[in-house]
């Protein structure tokens, strides 16, 4: 006997339900709860200028967020994935600022230097067995002290400057950081990325192989390397990848702002593990989705907009951050035990 | 013809615990090596070695005639060597379907994964085996003892190409499964196959086996083919013949005397000695 | 290290003396305005040469440990920004009871010479935001914008706090991420459509006053711009007119001077400054003066 | 006697999966209720909700007279009832003696643990079971499948109060474990204990129990006492008698006339057949 | 028959084997080789005045850290470790210095305040079943923002000032902040809280049936409860630990510094982590020792002040300890992985 639709140890359930399962159901809601509070309780957050302005602070993040989300359903963290967008955009602006370099030359060997500091996480990790928090935080340090010391023992300060002046600048400037006018909100290229990023990621996932032994590697790993996942190439293929988005996101900033500053990215790469988590990813690894963690960079882009339009006293701001961080995760966790009960 | 598998002195240390020490013997095409022991007998860390989930310490294994030494279990499914670990190697949070083809996944165009052939097939396999799912998108950690057990069954019979090995795969099934796996060994014997079996169950073990290996504390106490040993030896042997029968003494008096598993017992102490 | 202060021996060649001075900041490492400090200090050790070292920590507990550290070093030495006086007050006790001279810079006017500090060189956030204010009232600035890249830090609350009290408007304190700058456009852009009537945006780094252009152009406000320290960039929007002025607190003097200061009580005896602090700045730099510094912002002096 | 534990129409739910539905029996000091049923049956559940590990979703469980819904092990163990769960409940990165004693550790004075009495206990209560540890300090993630099972059983056996449940005791374990077993359950039975019992193995259960439970599908098929029912009726009806027959068919064909386990199922099917 | 000494099945071993088992021992070796490193390469930091400094530095960061490893190996995480040294400072000064209380009722109060705010993590993370990650992130922006706003809303600044004229300052500065001079170096009181923090910790967890539970909940909390360990009693208990040691890590450095800023402790909860995994934790839970947490601790304080000692170029000091920690923490697994072999 095979089991058919109607089988009487099923309760109930449908198409609603498994959708309701889906690890991003939570952000989904949450993101829109914020945005309907702050749509309500503000004038600008709900126009096109000022869904430009949350958009575009959301993106950078949101891009990030889903590689590192990728790591994390992995079972890795990479620390170094803050200090990685600096690097790259500092590396750009070297390079064609002081070495003269053609522009787009400069880039491909900064995205080359990415990718290898993304491999060597990943062979360090797998090598000698170490936690990937412990591992990728040397990298962090390393790379800030070279974004800082190495940047300024070349260019004699700590941000890039005259980087418009480059020859070729708007073509690239074309590509990462020019903004078209949609219904009156000017949206910068970096959601355009964004929603990219966040579609392939997706892609990867669900439907391919390499996504199923991301999940493998996240949620079992000896158990996914019995059954023949080669789990050492999977990982590193992941710091690789988030690597390679800490590029991205170096380009988009260079090319968005025009400057890059030594300290670009510190601290973020906390940010970015805080969307994964909020989007649904379980810190242990194994479990979670690229479109929870651009849902949870929206979250947290909108919140912190949100509040500068609700014009809330500044020095509040953490305290707001960290109320609305935890009732969207609490509103998250509610949804999904909901779904899960009446699946 | 010549043997799929064959190990000489093998040996296994984690640390300064000796699990295993100086084993030998010989995995052919259509036979089927039964491996039996008492518990904590080194019988799941020989298949690991076999399986490529652990690298020998000592000893030789050789493979088609050539000497290897495992680095990953995917070297091992390369060659054709298919394996159902004790602990199942599942992911537990991943649905049933995912897990079922983890490793080996078939794709369309693109690299796009054939999702609908992997549900498919997962349900119609473990249907095969007895094992009605509800619903094979479920997280297969949700999943009984038993039915994980028939997913990686499963699994390594549908992928195993010229070598099975299955670690205890009866220990949590029904009567029903147990048969239906049984017959799956015997299925695989026939089609050519060299299959390792490892159980606590001789009455399991004997009617499939073609040879069996018994281990103790480690070590090997003998390889014997089916013609040179009987079921009650076979059992006596992995309990130990004066144990026995003390316990099938103790369990008479406190269980009666018309207990199967003491009439079991001491049948088969009784058939021991008159040898 | 050295023994000895230097202080009996007269004019005598620094190299012989093999002097070794420690500069302990309360400056972010980064920070475009301590790296000009730690240039002066470190200018000032290859012209007179003499060694400095250059130690930083925003945490007083971990500042005084350095302080500390610097005084078991036995250096001959001490330069100090002190941001938050009370922290450090036992330790550069210490270190001048242990007969080491110490000079406060940038913060710490209030106190050097309680603790007995030489002297004092530099501007405190107090006096150049003061400034500040005042030529923010001239030019007709009625609700700004003081924008903080870095939550709690005591010398960019300071700053803001004092612009405030001589700018006679309305002044908001705003909080941004000093590490993304994408956020700080978002988040200024997002200030200037919650509240048009905002004509003013002054950022206390010169990263920031870019960002603070672009924020302006894109929300359609009509603000003006001005901010604190300079880089080839601000030049060239002031030149542009797109910035009003730049607040040149001239952070290289800080360092230089203090390290000049040490160095002449060592070779000398000679008390710099006679007992008195000495200002370092600060200097508006406008469309009209601009050119002039714009060769030394490029190199990262000023 | 009075009833220790009372189910009356229990159900559980996993979501909107029904693991466990109407499920009524009852547990009398100094009987041994056996639980048997197909893989997924929803054994596990049953004593999941008996030991306090899952509160149940619909029915009412009695023990001692009142009604319960426990919502942690904690309260179950507090009215002395232990349980050796399928998945073992023991911590993998601890040494064996910290595992066997969680949860009731033996202090001396200002709480300091009595580390000398809890590392003799463990090696003396795993040696009467026949396991011989090479050391209680080796962490018990690093114990073989069978060995750790037997860890479990000892450490429920020592702290079984009043009622002693175990999920599939002898699953992992050798034939000579198996039957220390079964005589710790006889003990425990005579020591005036209630115990479920829950196994796969008719020829475990049958010798042992009291009382047979058995679940299909999340459902009870009936609750028996061994007076009603036989050794051969039970297998048969654990398996399904049609389906059973069709196996040992099937499995007399691929593994010979001779094989014990198409003997055993074709003798059980008709001596089934002739009641 | 029973295991003897001479089990066939056993290669060597001993004693020694049995210390080098312990999960602190690669912090050990490590620890040294950062002690000998520095006092080769420097002329202060192997005298007395300068191990003064580097054990000052190591105390305060090695109290939370064992703290903090406690609940790590608890399984859970606290990023609100950090933020609380400065929030209990901070409560002590402002009901100090601004509305005059008692500075000893100013303290008790203060640790109220603090172990509330550990009960509420506790009680957050076990109803909710959020991740403590998550939770502990939310106290701690809120606990900022209270740090930023509140302290500024009330006394105008964002530090204390004025401590040392508080009445009856000099009682507890006798207790947390005096120093006493030890072979002509000035050791602080904190480093004696240091080792009776560790120690008192060490004991908690090897020979206490608390200590067991600890081990339990964080290694496989689902059998924990199986087997009738109050789970949620202890994680909420590990929870106020971390809590109290930040309270006494705020009270070391106000009566120390005689002040306390609005950031104090701000990024710090990330350093206590890192010493608890340099020290042997696992991340994971379940795993790990106090004495290797204080060991973490002092490696990172050494370093800290070893490299400002070596004279190295402050842009670097990053790097440097980017590099030093991955050494640090190779050559722990490299010892840890020794001894398991040779065990
Ligand atoms: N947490 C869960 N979520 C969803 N379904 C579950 C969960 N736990 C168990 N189930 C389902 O409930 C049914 C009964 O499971 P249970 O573990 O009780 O079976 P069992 O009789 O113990 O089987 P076995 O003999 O294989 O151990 C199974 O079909 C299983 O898939
Ligand atoms: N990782 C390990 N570290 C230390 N000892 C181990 C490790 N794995 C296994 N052992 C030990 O090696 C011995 C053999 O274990 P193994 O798992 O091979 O036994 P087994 O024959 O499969 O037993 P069972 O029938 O109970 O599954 C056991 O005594 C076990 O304690
Ligand atoms: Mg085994
Ligand atoms: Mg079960």
């Amino acid at each position: 006997m095979t089991a058919v639709a109607a089988d009487e140890r099923v309760a109930s359930g449908g198409a609603l339900g498994r959708v309701l399962k889906r690890p991003e159901v939570g952000a989904l809601v949450a993101a829109i709860a914020v945005f309907v509070f702050f749509a309500v309780a503000t004038d600008t957050f709900a126009t096109a200028s000022g869904a430009s302005t949350w958009l575009r602070s959301a993106s950078t993040i949101g891009i990030m967020a889903v590689a590192v989300a990728l790591l994390m359903i992995g079972g890795e963290f990479d620390l170094s994935a803050g200090a990685m967008t600096g690097f790259t955009g500092l590396a750009v602006g070297v390079m064609t600022t002081q070495w003269g370099l053609n522009i787009w030359a400069a880039m491909l060997v900064s995205l080359v230097l990415a990718l290898a500091v993304g491999f060597l996480n990943g062979l360090l990790v797998m090598r000698t067995g170490l936690p990937s928090f412990i591992v990728t935080l040397g990298t962090f340090f390393v790379l800030q002290g070279i974004d800082l010391a190495a940047v300024k023992a070349i260019i004699g300060q700590v941000a890039i400057q005259g980087m418009a002046n480059v020859p070729f600048y708007s073509q690239p400037h074309a590509v990462f950081g020019s903004a078209a006018t949609v219904a009156g909100g000017r949206i910068y290229a970096s959601v355009f990325w964004w929603i990219l990023v966040t579609a392939v990621a997706t892609w990867v996932l669900l439907k391919t192989r390499v996504g199923n032994w991301i999940f493998a590697v996240g949620g079992a790993q000896t158990s996914a390397r019995q059954v023949g996942v080669p789990v050492a190439r999977t990982k590193i293929g992941l710091f690789m990848t988030s690597a390679g988005a800490g590029w991205l996101v170096g380009m988009l900033l260079l090319f968005t702002t025009s400057t890059v500053q030594s300290n670009t990215g510190v601290g973020q790469e906390f940010i970015y593990i805080i969307c994964a988590v909020v989007g649904g990813c379980l810190l242990t690894g194994g479990y979670g989705s690229a479109v929870g963690a651009a849902l949870g960079a929206l979250i947290y882009g909108m919140t912190n907009q949100g509040i500068v339009y609700a014009g809330w006293d500044n020095n509040w701001l953490k305290a707001f951050l960290g109320v609305m961080l935890l009732g969207a995760v609490l509103l998250n966790e509610a949804v999904r035990r909901r779904a899960e009960r009446s699946r | 013809m010549s043997a799929l598998i064959e190990v000489d002195g093998i040996g296994k240390r984690y640390g300064n615990i000796i699990a295993l020490a100086d084993v030998s013997t010989s995995v052919h095409p259509g036979e089927v090596t039964c491996v039996l022991g008492d518990n904590g007998a080194g019988k799941s860390t020989f298949i690991k070695i076999l399986s490529g989930a652990h690298a020998h310490s000592d000893g030789r294994l050789v493979v088609d005639g050539e000497e290897r030494h495992f680095s990953s279990p995917r070297e091992a499914l390369n060659l054709g060597i298919a394996t159902v670990y004790q602990d199942l190697a599942v992911v537990p949070l991943m649905p049933v379907w995912r897990n079922f083809f983890l490793g080996s996944e078939p794709t369309k165009r693109f690299g796009r994964l054939d999702t609908g052939l992997m549900k498919k097939t997962t349900k119609s396999e473990l249907a095969a085996m007895g094992i009605d799912l509800r619903d094979v998108d479920q997280p297969i950690g949700t999943l009984s003892g038993g039915e994980r057990q028939c997913v990686a069954i499963a699994r390594a019979v549908y992928f195993g190409a010229r070598v099975l090995i299955l670690d205890e795969p009866t220990a949590a099934l029904g009567v029903k499964q147990s048969g239906v796996v049984l017959r799956y060994i015997a299925r695989a014997r026939d089609r050519g196959l060299g299959v390792v079996f490892i159980t606590h169950n001789p009455h399991h073990a004997y009617p499939v086996g073609d040879r069996f290996m018994l281990l103790r504390r480690g070590r090997s106490m003998g390889d014997h083919p089916k013609s040179e040993i009987t079921l009650p030896e076979l059992t006596a042997l992995m309990a130990g013949g004066a144990e026995l029968e003390a316990l099938s003494h103790e369990l008479a008096a406190e269980l009666g005397q018309d207990s199967a598993v003491a009439q079991e017992l001491s049948s088969e102490v009784s058939e021991l000695k008159t040898k | 290290g050295c023994s000895g202060t230097g202080q009996e021996k007269g004019a005598d060649e620094a190299s012989d003396l093999d002097l070794t001075y420690a500069i302990v900041t309360h400056g972010a490492p980064g920070d475009a305005f301590w790296d000009r400090v730690k240039s002066g200090a470190e200018r000032a050790g290859k012209d007179y040469g003499v060694k400095v070292e250059y130690s930083s920590d925003a945490d007083p507990a971990k500042q005084s440990q350095l302080i500390d550290g610097a005084v078991a070093d036995k250096v001959d030495g001490v330069i100090v920004s002190m941001a938050n006086p009370d922290g450090l007050e036992q330790s550069v006790k210490n270190a001048v009871a242990a007969g080491i001279p110490v000079v406060t810079i940038n913060s710490g006017i209030d106190k050097w010479k309680e603790f007995g500090a030489m002297t004092h060189i530099g501007q405190s956030e107090e006096i150049a935001g003061q400034a500040v204010g005042s030529r923010l009232k001239t030019a007709g600035w009625k609700n700004a914008l003081c924008v903080i890249q870095e939550a709690g830090n005591v010398g960019l609350e300071e700053r803001c706090k004092a612009v405030t009290s001589t700018m006679g408007g309305k002044v908001t304190n705003l909080q941004v991420d000093g590490t993304d700058d994408n956020a700080v456009q978002a988040t200024i852009t997002s200030k200037l459509q919650a509240d048009k009537t905002i004509d003013g945006v002054l950022t206390l780094g010169g990263q920031y006053a870019i960002d603070a252009v672009s924020a302006v152009g894109e929300s359609g406000s009509s603000a003006k711009v001005a901010t604190f320290d300079l880089s080839a960039d601000v030049i060239k929007n002031i030149q542009d007119g797109k910035i009003e002025f730049a607040v040149d607190q001239q952070p290289f003097v800080q360092g230089y001077a203090a390290v000049t200061a040490l160095y002449l009580k060592s070779i000398n005896g000679n008390d710099f400054g006679g007992g008195q602090p000495v200002y370092s700045g600060p200097a508006f730099i406008t469309k009209e003066n601009a050119e002039a510094v714009g060769k030394f912002a490029a190199k990262g002096t000023r």
